[in-house]
């Protein structure tokens, strides 16, 4: 099917059943219980989920294929949402141009970052990007401000030209994104019982890129693209004397990933009209090398998987406060439910990123493989588990089989 | 398609969620269209507090939720009342907002505009919440005004210092009580005047972005008004930590005093430096070489300890205060606590009340209805003849009599010109309130080149 | 005029001459080894002439072009190959995709985008692939992870990888090396049975006597970065100044 | 030239900071081979240990003054640190103003038992693992150290001065024949600079004139070699570890009063300590010393006005673009070995 084979296929439609079926999946709990505060299906963070998991997929196209670890790849998802928001000023509201010129701006910009970055390896490399991304971090904060709008972040007004489309709704509003009329906040809400489900037109257009962005990625991982990108990684030595020159390849992986990035920031923006500088601070670059590798890096979904981690964490977990814990434990005798609370309190609300850093270790320390580890060596278990009961020994012996590209 | 049906959580919480489980045909139901986004159901309204909770100003943070905690309870009739008592406005009984009991979510805007755009989204999408307040800095304040804005909630801001949050950024669902940097300079520069005389150079080190440059632009205006000159004004990156090499230049530069336009982080680190150069030791043309803080806060003023001794800034309120609004929230605010509240806190409270105020005489929740409600009808603050002091005047709540001026949304209030304390006799009693400046002293027109550009455009009601 | 001709080439390294005055000239189609004592300017030799050291002065013409200054992916696909002392391998893939990537730059060149077919959708690389692992018997193994090879394997899958790229000169540095004596009969063996049936010159650096004597047409020694003599093996074996130079203690 | 001279000397102690933070991550990466993200969070702890020895100082008894007021009209807690009571007024409160120097004494064997534990508990199982996961796991070690620190002490900063004898400042251009108020020089600062060199200069004469030195200097030139000759060297490279923490713990500590502790001051410091250990050479002691200093003045001089307007925003990105320049022209940095952490 589509040129994948069936293994891949099968991966390509679990993940278009999860990004289509998002909502149900992501509300599981009725939404008036103690336990609604874990549903994360709503616009806002499922449109999260899927930008970050295709900032992570192009990452993983460069960190996971080749080694390299950029750690300025931020730089082009708020270059993406700078060119996508001045889209939105300029010209007009529909998203299709403004994520187009994204994705070219943050070609363009790649290539250059890239050409200069790629002339060193290793932490060189590294440092290299970290650089370039601070830098431009630190003047779209500053000196930029006119093009970026600095400390609030570049945003849209009342006064924006918007040559094809309307300066300003007929109620004196700044109109809404869209792709054709069909505006991207709007939501259908559906009342089954006591859940409740959002289709949102933002979400399912940013669900529709992913399943593309990431079948490409599948595409990619497969092709002797991708093959001589795993050789880079491999032995570049090797490969020089093999008679390829994996300048040229690491250079196209990393203008792909900051493609990708750029296609991130125009959606992220697309989805909400602001671009703020933070969002290009190499704290922001660590998140998605923190995202790849918490999810496996160089298998192709562990990277979408960290997204979804790391963003759920961030929204979730940091609205928790000693209001929800107390009442969640109200049915306990007070005394303990105070201790519960104490007990719990340092761990969410303000003190997520507590949280969130033990996990950090804990995922390093014990699944080096990520998420994806994790996933396997529980189906593992389980198989173990089910031969365990069936008496009939195993005679096959498994040779140790080497993955192709781990899923 | 539904258009930007963002709520449904409360309107569950009422009965329609059991009409549609009962309607057995339809099992599926879209959420039912509503007057505004999330309109309350019949038994409670939630709140959304969008504070820092990580980062620098996570303390501040915390400090706004402690007293947004206190007005939801004073609010729902718990505790002793605080400012409700003292309020001039009486229609708030302490039965919730119109007979609804008050809950709350909280977010962390993590002093980012991204961050602090997702975590309001999530309270408007998620949890039903009518009304976004909260934030530690400008660019915050003005990003999720914009937000609120297009999504049709009110915004109450939280501590918002830049003349933009009114100026050329103002939203019509967005409203600050917090005093701006213009108010800063002319409540400031007087006092200036008249202790280090109307002959001055200043030096200005300013951060460097949005806030920085709107307080160095107000302060450097109101202070050459009076006479002083401005030697310099440097640019210092945010991110700097250490401003030696900034500080080292000043008195070599023929300037006798130093304006450090720096808030949070910055201000504590820039004026350590600054002292540690020993430049308030020091002589230049014949004075004492001075420093100013155009904005102050207890915090900030706790991280630089000693060093904030004898030095001038502003603030929007102090503890301290006497009258019987400010004595009220000190008392309800310490008792539960144990410590008195910041200025952070204090504006959060009086947001989170004047909204309570303004819903119950709306009797709505519609937000064209709060907002028409907050901009009042003609009443004006006294003594001050201009065709925009229309607004709504409301007093007891600090301050003084204050003006929710409709014209940009703004509060017209006395402004303090504080002291770092001497000899402090506690842990809080760090700054000592020098001058109440008058209001007409801080007066602005809504077109006053600092505050133009903007346009409150119309209150959306979402949905 | 052969296939490779060195002439008058210089290197030093600060104080070192590593090479003096080399020159060299190995002629299409035969065996040619490089033999001489450590530190004599062997492997200096062997890296100026795949592009990884500039020598100083002189001139490396292969096929009747200079390959000066030009990158060793530049010099590969002018039909060099080289196989290390340790093997070079790509140690994360498995033996078979250590196959089709040389054989994709036989076909396709240093660089070519090729990013959306399938690697499996290219039928003629995969089955170029396949047969030379079938020709060195190492088709059971196709699917392993090629770190996880034994160390004759690891060198049979190297040379495999050069093979495939048909090229005109297969440089071979020290290919028995460490290696166990049946590792070394067995590399022997394959390196006759290649140089049998392939139209390839072979240039060897080698230690092992027991190989260069087994397999050279022609040898060179070399000795403190020149060539003391060129001769054919039987006549290197009695030159005394060989023997004294090199040979006299080994032997 | 009083300007440039100024710059100089307020490079000197940036300078130092970052020498010092970056001597360690550098020391900790020749010798273990581990990138170290949690070093920040080490100078972190160690300008923590100066407040924290503050706090214990001034630990109180109180008594009610009946006199006084507190805030809500209660009668006013009078708090008198024990260390007053115990050793009378003056004495304590001299004890107490000497809290940061004191410090020192406090945060040695507390770095090193830190720095140990990190070793022992964490670092010594990535040693074989690739350099991308003991980036997250120390990076992880780094958010949990600085969020514990914020549970304990809050977000907000914690001043922590000097003695007194260091405030203000000296002023070096009356002695260089300057007029007075021309070059100022903070004393702290003139302290922290000498204290920098002190301990550059102790670390280098220990690696340089102990065996246990020249074992670990072998040991970053060559570890499998060193491995080979039988000497246990992980052992002495845990201390190396200890002593890389009491370094950065060191640096803290003697910040402590020149900028008030918060939590995140690791994470500030933390990417201007790889530029500069990166721009040094990654594991070469003198080139993290000499890019320490270099980047130090260098950022000094680009916050002079006159350089501002010529190329507005330079000192925003300076860091930066020196380490890009020194990159591109030296590949390995100032003083690096090739090979060191290419793949």
């Amino acid at each position: 099917m589509l040129g994948l084979d069936k293994k891949d296929a099968t991966i390509l439609l679990v993940v278009i059943a999860l990004a289509l079926l998002a909502p149900f999946l992501l509300n599981p709990f009725p939404s008036n219980s103690g336990l609604a505060q874990f549903n994360a299906g709503y616009p806002d963070l499922m449109q999260r989920f899927v930008i970050f998991g295709i900032f992570a997929i192009g990452f993983n196209i460069l960190f996971g294929l080749t080694g390299y670890l950029s750690f300025g790849h931020a730089a082009f998802l708020g270059v993406g949402s700078y060119s996508a928001v001045w889209m939105f000023k300029l010209l007009s509201m529909n998203v299709l141009p403004a994520i187009l010129l994204s994705i070219v701006i943050a070609g363009l910009f790649s290539v250059l970052i890239g050409y200069v970055s790629l002339r060193r390896s290793g932490i060189y490399f590294s440092i290299l990007t970290l650089a370039f991304a601070q830098m431009s971090f630190n003047l779209a904060y500053s000196v930029l401000t006119p093009i970026t709008n600095g400390e609030t972040g570049l945003q849209l007004t009342l006064d924006d030209p918007r040559v094809l489309g309307q300066t300003a709704t007929a109620s004196g509003n700044i109109p809404a994104t869209n792709v054709f009329g069909l505006e991207m906040r709007s939501t259908y809400t559906m009342d089954v019982g006591a859940w409740s489900f959002d289709f949102n037109a933002g979400y399912y257009l940013c669900a529709i890129i992913m399943i593309l962005a990431f079948y490409l990625s599948l595409r990619i991982f497969r092709s002797p693209f991708g093959l001589m990108l795993r050789a880079v990684k491999s032995n570049q030595q090797r490969l020089n004397y093999t008679g390829l020159n994996p300048k040229p390849y690491t250079l196209a992986a990393f203008i792909i990933s900051g493609m990708y990035a750029g296609l991130a920031g125009g959606l992220l923006a697309s989805m909400d009209p602001l671009a703020g500088a933070e969002r290009m601070q190499w704290t922001a670059s660590g998140e998605v090398v923190l995202m790849t590798i918490l999810g496996g890096a160089g298998t192709l979904i562990g990277p979408v998987l960290g997204a979804g981690f790391i963003k759920y964490f961030e929204n979730i977990f940091s609205k928790i406060n000693d209001n929800v814990l107390h009442q969640w434990f109200s049915f306990l005798p007070e005394g303990m439910e105070d201790t519960l609370v104490f007990l719990l309190h340092p761990f969410v609300g303000k003190g997520w990123h507590l949280t969130l850093g033990i996990l950090f270790m804990l995922v390093v320390t014990f699944l080096p493989g990520g998420l994806v580890e994790g996933g396997q060596r529980l189906s593992r278990l389980f198989r173990r588990r089910s031969r365990d009961t069936d008496t009939t020994p195993d005679p096959e012996h498994h040779p140790k089989e080497s993955p192709h590209v781990a899923e | 398609m539904s258009k930007f049906t963002v709520t449904r959580r409360g309107a569950l919480k009422t009965g329609a969620a059991a009409g549609a489980g009962l309607a057995l045909p339809t099992i599926f139901t879209a959420g039912a269209a509503r007057a505004f986004t999330n309109e309350p159901g019949a038994s409670s309204v939630t709140l959304g507090f969008n504070v820092p909770q990580t980062g620098p100003y996570a303390d501040e943070g915390a400090d706004e939720l402690r007293a947004y905690q206190l007005a939801v309870e004073h609010l729902n009739g718990e505790g002793d009342g605080g400012m409700l008592q003292t309020f001039s406005s009486k229609v708030l009984d302490g039965t919730g907002i119109l007979g609804r009991k008050v809950e709350y979510v909280t977010g962390d805007t993590q002093t980012k505009s991204d961050a602090a755009r997702a975590s309001a989204k999530s309270m408007i999408e998620k949890d039903g919440a009518i009304m976004i307040t909260g934030g530690s800095s400008s660019g915050v304040a003005v990003a999720v005004q914009g937000l609120c804005q297009e999504a049709g909630v009110i915004f109450m801001a939280g501590l918002t210092h830049s003349n933009d949050t009114t100026g050329k950024d103002k939203k019509a669902n967005g409203f600050r009580h917090f005093f701006d940097a213009y108010m800063s300079g002319a409540a400031l520069a007087p006092v200036l005047a008249k202790m280090y005389g109307n002959d001055r150079k200043a030096y200005h080190l300013t951060a460097d972005y949005t806030w920085g440059w709107t307080q160095q632009e107000s302060i450097q205006a109101a202070t050459e008004a009076l006479g002083w000159e401005t030697v310099n004004n440097v640019l210092t990156p945010l991110a700097a930590t250490d401003f030696s090499s900034y500080i080292a230049p000043v008195l070599n530069s023929g300037a006798d005093v130093l304006i450090l336009n720096h808030y949070g982080g910055n201000m504590v680190n820039s004026l350590t430096n600054a002292v540690q150069f020993g430049l308030r030791d020091k002589q230049v043309n014949g004075k004492n070489f001075e420093i100013v803080v155009p904005l102050y806060s207890r915090l900030m003023a706790k991280g630089a300890g000693e060093n904030v001794k004898g030095i001038f800034g502003s603030t929007n309120w102090h503890w301290s205060l006497q009258d019987e609004g400010s004595q009220a929230f000190v008392k309800s605010f310490g008792t539960k606590y144990g410590f008195p509240p910041s200025q952070a806190a204090h504006t959060c409270y009086v947001q989170t009340l004047l909204y309570a105020d303004a819903v119950t005489r709306a009797n709505s929740f519609e937000p064209c209805a709060v907002v028409e409600a907050l901009e009042g009808g003609d009443s004006s603050l006294p003594g001050i003849d201009s065709p925009s002091n229309k607004g709504y005047l409301f007093d007891g709540l600090g301050n003084g009599p204050t003006l929710y001026r409709a014209a940009d949304h703004q509060c017209f209030k006395d402004v303090l010109v504080v002291k770092g304390k001497d000899n402090p006799t506690s842990e809080f009693d760090l700054l000592e309130v020098v001058e109440v400046t008058p209001v007409d002293q801080v007066w602005y027109e809504p077109d006053h080149p600092m505050f133009a550009g903007g346009d409150l455009g119309q209150c959306n009601n979402g949905a | 005029m052969g296939i490779l001709e060195v002439k008058g080439v210089n290197k030093r390294f600060g104080g070192l001459q590593a090479l003096g005055d080399v020159n060299l000239s190995v002629a299409e189609n035969t065996v040619h080894a490089i033999i001489g004592p450590n530190g004599a300017g062997k492997s200096t030799l062997l890296n100026c002439l795949v592009g990884k050291l500039i020598p100083d002065t002189g001139s490396v013409m292969f096929d009747g072009k200079s390959v000066l200054g030009r990158t060793p992916y530049e010099i590969n696909q002018m039909g060099i190959s080289r196989v290390f002392q340790t093997p070079e391998i790509f140690g994360d893939l498995t033996v078979f995709e250590n196959m089709v990537i040389p054989a994709f730059a036989k076909r396709d060149g240093a660089f070519r985008m090729h990013a959306f077919e399938s690697v499996a959708n290219e039928k003629d690389i995969c089955i170029r692939a396949e047969q030379m692992l079938v020709d060195l018997n190492m088709q059971d193994k196709m699917r392993m992870h090629s770190a996880s090879l034994s160390r004759g394997d690891k060198r049979r899958l190297e040379m495999a990888m050069c093979l495939l790229q048909e090229p005109r000169l297969l440089l071979l540095d020290e290919p028995t090396a460490g290696m166990a004596r049946a590792d070394t009969n067995n590399t022997i063996d394959l390196l006759k049975e290649i140089k049998e049936k392939r139209d390839i010159t072979i240039c060897i650096i080698e230690h092992d006597m027991h190989v260069v004597f087994s397999l050279a047409d022609r040898i060179t020694v070399l000795a403190q970065g020149t060539p003391l003599v060129e001769d054919a093996p039987e006549n290197i074996r009695g030159n005394p100044k060989v023997r004294e130079a090199y040979l006299g203690e080994a032997a | 030239m009083d300007a440039i001279i100024l710059q100089i000397l307020n490079g000197l102690d940036k300078g130092s900071a970052y020498a010092l933070i970056a001597l360690g991550l550098t020391l900790i990466f020749g010798t273990l081979g581990v990138v170290n993200f949690a070093h920040g969070a080490l100078f972190m702890l160690g300008a923590f240990c100066a407040v924290t020895l503050n706090r214990l100082l001034t630990l109180s008894f109180e008594t009610i003054d009946e006199t006084k007021t507190d805030f809500l009209g209660n009668p006013m807690k009078v708090k008198t640190p024990y260390v007053e009571a115990w050793f009378g007024p003056e004495t304590g409160a001299a004890i107490i103003d000497w809290a940061v120097p004191l410090s020192i004494l406090f945060a040695i064997p507390i770095m090193i038992a830190i720095g140990f534990a990190m070793e022992r508990g964490l670092i010594k199982h990535f040693y074989k693992r690739p350099h991308a996961d003991q980036i997250l796991v120390t990076f992880g070690l780094a958010i949990v150290l600085q969020e514990l620190i914020k549970l304990f002490f809050g977000a907000n900063p914690i001043p922590t001065p000097a003695p007194d004898i260091f405030r203000g400042s000296f002023d070096f251009g009356v002695l260089l024949g300057f007029d007075p108020n021309v070059i100022i020089y903070p004393y702290w600062r003139m302290v922290y600079f000498l204290f920098a060199m002190v301990i550059i200069g102790g670390v280098f004469a220990f690696l340089q004139f102990t065996t246990f030195g020249m074992v670990v200097r072998a040991g970053m030139a060559d570890r499998e070699t060193v491995g080979l000759l039988g000497i246990d060297i992980d052992k002495r490279f845990t201390f190396m570890f200890g002593l890389a923490a009491a370094v950065a713990g060191l640096a803290g500590v003697m910040y402590a009063p020149i900028n008030s502790p918060n939590y995140h001051m690791g994470m500030d410091f933390l990417v201007l300590s790889f530029v500069v250990v990166v721009v040094g050479g990654m594991g070469s002691l003198p080139g993290a010393v000499l890019a320490g200093f270099l980047l130090g003045i260098l950022e000094s001089f680009a916050s002079m006005t006159w350089v501002k307007d010529i190329v507005p925003g330079i000192d925003q990105i300076i860091i930066y673009l020196v380490a890009i320049i020194i990159l591109l022209t030296r590949p390995r940095g100032l003083m690096g070995r090739k090979g060191v952490m290419e793949d």
